[in-house]
């Protein structure tokens, strides 16, 4: 417990924490500071590639486990079943319509690339190894929670004028650039191992915490605006939801960790995942599939309320229940 | 110089829609249209978006422009109202003039 | 479909007050307006500008296009006037149709 | 307030002509313009761009805005219609209002 | 004195000022050479997040000096004081209103970071040490200079039919982008220490002096074409006052740092500070605060005239003057 | 010959082709993938800068060869030469007009700085050395071919309506950003030297790889985006010639490479430059100056067929080749 505490209080003043508190508290302040918009992509777009690269020259390096291949299922399985425990809560603590909750629940059961790399830079700080292939359990959770999301609102859907099918969304989906970038640096890292990853660490392993922090900082920004316009959006409920569920998410993350045998970095980070909400991917989904649903609520959400949340305290939490379940 | 009378056609549409909606002009044989990009903006539900700092799509405007012909925008202007109208989104239609009357 | 006639505001206005700008015509209930970004330009005095390569606001300017009801600009047009006459900036206005007219 | 009739002169216009085409305008003593970038377009010649990831200005569009004259307009027009019918652009233009009209 | 020309020539051909020289050749010549917007911001805020980061870490290793308090507060008196002799100077040997002169007077009293960049590098290359701190003094001599010069404007600013007070105005400064970066990074790199600058180092150590000559170059085509363009807007005299000013501010900054008895590296900070002027900051203030002043003219002298001084001529020349005043 | 195949297989799967493999194969399936234009313009004026400064920079250390003067001679000729025989190989094989087999010309005698980049980065995986003053000879090659490409089209030049001299192309193309970049840094690196170089290489030298890998994940995105939009544009005896030619020029190349004993590395960059194609400077000149002429033709041809050629099989050849004729 007191380790609890000794590891969340070392998060809290971790140079990561700190640029995305000042962010944060810029925005609130009304500060001018901001990146411009191609900054703000190049650099997750670069965040992409380095873990991408990473997690494949790892699993060069180690050989695949028996476990990849369960694993990767479990992630799909999370993906899919966080969103309706999340719809559950949504519909019976808040008063949000079935729309607003398909949405948000998507979000839940989908992930945030930009948590998974904090954990796995908090793990790194702390010495703690993972499986490379964690990179592509995140990959594939990022689509079935918007499936799912999709099933929770047919009635909604089914009430549209028929506007011809959308063969489109599907493919839009599974091919959205962070999954290809983050997927296919993976499959280069795996294909070129070692000596590929001597050839690139120059630019995706020296400056990778510093760019995590910039970018750390332009989220903290971005989010501390969107809670400045739009906090007004999210009933106290709601926000309650945003702080509970990623707890609920990252303990069944955990368990399944945990259960699947991974090691004790596997199943923290399998816990962030699954306690993260995305907040590009799905949203940009949403808009087309149910634009019914206020974007201000689920953005403002994952952005402004769990994203935080996850990255103060959920991430030093994950790592201590890793740490309990799986040995250490 | 003879000039010949066109419609412009604006459309403010939040970006994640774009390709669509671009696909639908393609598919009704629009002769050309340009994207403009928005840097931030403020509407009716009082939302306010920036575009900085933002990795994401959604939340954000894009603005296309469209010199056509009256009778062909008539053909097809219900459609691509339902499409905007469906979405965040605004068209504003006014009149300007253009030499190759024939090629819009 | 019917549409009903409406004002297209475009000013074009230094970047350094743009924010100013905005917050004024919110406090006007203006209810719409995007951003637009330019590249580079010229005016009245001779000063060339461009975006390329600059850290800076000032010396750059912004666009901004704003969707509105004849009656409610005749309401705020001189402020507003007042606002960007004082600032490198001008101000247009042209005639345009929408279709929801009791948004604007 | 007392406004004065102009036009409105909007060229979309291939990248790798636009510093020709500016030191056209001001060569013709053009009181004023801006240029607006422009993110992805479709023509007529059924080409489809897009500026995304791109390093070069061929195949790339951008817009010019002009707020000018129309007596003025008229003594150039042609000249300018000539410059942008030889590249891949379009002209079109439209009514608008102003309040300084001597600055145009 | 045979040491300072072996500085300035030394100084003539780093790669700092070659790159600069390059930019304002080419766009002298017309080049098309540039880089885009968002470019020269994201490297702006690079090395804003570097120096101020390591300023702090500075300060985390070797301690808060009592010497701190002091030289923030002679940092901001000089900011102060400078606008006052530059507006004196500007009345009496040129033509320019009131108004213009105040506008000029306030870009000088404040200060250009890029240059106090290129002096901490220009120290670093001689291996002269300098405090931390005068990070967080460059954070503090922005303001003061421009509400001295809207006091120097008083009269025109009281001439303007009101138009209701303008509170905004000062948060808007004091909250300005470059001011948080470089204030936020100092206390994050100061609270983390230099555990935090180990992480961080990959990005903001390594390749500092590269992204530097990027910029200098980006600095170097928007000087050059500001002059091309603008040239015209500036009298001799004009010219003339932007080549001496600096020299009285170093003197005075110079002067300052001997006082208080600032390290040889602090002294030459002080007299860098001193002797720059604002083109990113000040000028977008006084647009807001004095839109009657002529843009063309302030802009143009403080980076196409004041800012090539200073890093030609001016930095070897404080370094100079501060080791015979500091010893070293 | 079973090395050719070796090296080939090696190059294959390098990063950097995979790369552009992915980038190529996400826009043919149409995934959003894409980076900002301000990223990819500064990743591209970053190449320039590194691979012109490390060249100036080895010209510092080696001094100069009584060759670089022929050398620069022989490339300017090759410039010269190569749309010629691409001209004629043009007007007999396909059915392409003569400005649209003009504005192909200038292409395919002008030069592709990433293709050059890719090559030095193929030569630096096998340890092989070259003359650091190739950097100078990529510069010189960009012009010559577009003067010859006016020439060649001079009859439909001729035939439009006088519209006043066009002083300003020649100048726009002499000074294009990327050849004041490229020599602006080779300058620069070659005043400077090594110590210059020891002050920028952790900015140019670290993450140079993982750069170029990035950069050649934009282009295959935008190849393949080409590829797909405007491959119908292109006949197949067009394609074919976008396969051959660069096998035509890059004979050539090696050929004048070896008669003027080049180091292999040397030749094979002097092989590399003659078998690349412009997909910068040249397109841009030729809509100013041959307006008439299709641009989805040549940049579809020089960027789709002939870029992926050479890094994919081109490079490897010319090396092999290379060490054939100048021993290794
Ligand atoms: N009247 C208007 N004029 C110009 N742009 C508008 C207008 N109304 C809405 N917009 C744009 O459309 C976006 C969404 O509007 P809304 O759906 O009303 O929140 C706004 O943020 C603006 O960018
Ligand atoms: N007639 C015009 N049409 C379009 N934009 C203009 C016009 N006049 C001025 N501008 C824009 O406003 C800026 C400042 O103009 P000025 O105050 O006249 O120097 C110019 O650089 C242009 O971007
Ligand atoms: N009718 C139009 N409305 C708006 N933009 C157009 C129009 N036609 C062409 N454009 C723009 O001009 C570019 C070239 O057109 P084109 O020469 O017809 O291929 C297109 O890619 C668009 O960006
Ligand atoms: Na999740
Ligand atoms: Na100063
Ligand atoms: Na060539």
């Amino acid at each position: 417990m007191a380790d609890i505490f000794a590891l969340a209080g070392a998060n809290l003043i971790s140079p990561m924490v700190l640029f995305f508190a000042l962010g944060f508290a810029a925005a609130l302040a009304r500060s001018d500071l901001s990146f411009p918009e191609a900054a703000a992509k190049t650099l997750s777009l670069y965040l992409l590639f380095a873990i991408g690269f990473k997690g494949g020259a790892g699993v060069a390096e180690h050989g695949i486990d028996l476990k990849l291949g369960l694993t990767l299922g479990a992630g799909a399985v999370l993906s899919a079943a966080i969103p309706l425990i999340a719809f559950g809560i949504l519909r019976t603590v808040t008063r949000l319509s079935l729309v607003d909750a398909a949405a948000i629940a998507a979000h839940y059961g989908s992930i945030s690339i930009v948590t998974f790399v904090a954990a796995t830079s908090a793990l790194a700080s702390r010495g703690i190894e993972y499986e490379g292939y964690m990179v592509a359990v995140a990959a594939i959770m990022e689509t079935p929670a918007i499936l799912v999301a999709l099933w929770l609102a047919r009635s909604v859907i089914a009430e549209r004028p028929t506007m011809g099918s959308d063969g489109g969304l599907m493919r839009e989906i599974a091919l959205n650039g962070s999954i290809v970038m983050l997927t296919g640096a993976f499959i280069i890292g795996w294909i070129t191992g070692p000596a590929g990853l001597a050839e690139v660490s120059g630019l995706i392993s020296d400056p990778f915490k510093g760019v995590l922090c910039l970018f750390l900082l332009d989220m903290g920004l971005v989010a501390g605006r969107g809670m400045r316009s739009s906090a007004r959006h999210l009933a106290p409920p709601v926000i309650g939801f945003g702080l509970i569920m990623p707890l609920i998410g990252g303990t069944l993350g955990a368990l399944t960790g945990a259960l699947l045998g991974l090691s004790p970095g596997g199943v923290a980070l399998l816990a962030t995942l699954s306690a993260s909400a995305s907040y590009i991917a799905v949203p940009a989904a949403m808009r087309v599939a149910l634009p019914e649903a206020n974007p201000s609520i689920y953005l403002t959400l994952s952005l402004g309320v769990t994203f935080p949340f996850n990255l103060v305290l959920g991430i030093p939490l994950y790592i201590a229940l890793a740490s309990m379940l799986a040995g250490g | 110089m003879q000039t010949y009378p066109k419609k412009r056609v604006e459309i403010f549409i939040e970006a994640p829609v774009l390709n669509r909606l671009l696909q639908f002009l393609s598919d009704q044989d629009v002769t050309g249209y340009t994207v403009l990009p928005a840097l931030a903006g403020r509407g009716d539900s009082d939302r306010v978006w920036s575009r900085e700092g933002q990795v994401g799509d959604a939340g954000r405007m894009v603005a296309i422009v469209m010199i056509i012909d009256e009778a062909k925008l008539d053909t097809l202007f219900d459609r691509l109202y339902a499409m905007v109208a469906r979405q965040i989104g605004i068209i504003a239609v006014s009149d300007c003039t253009v030499v190759r009357g024939e090629r819009f």
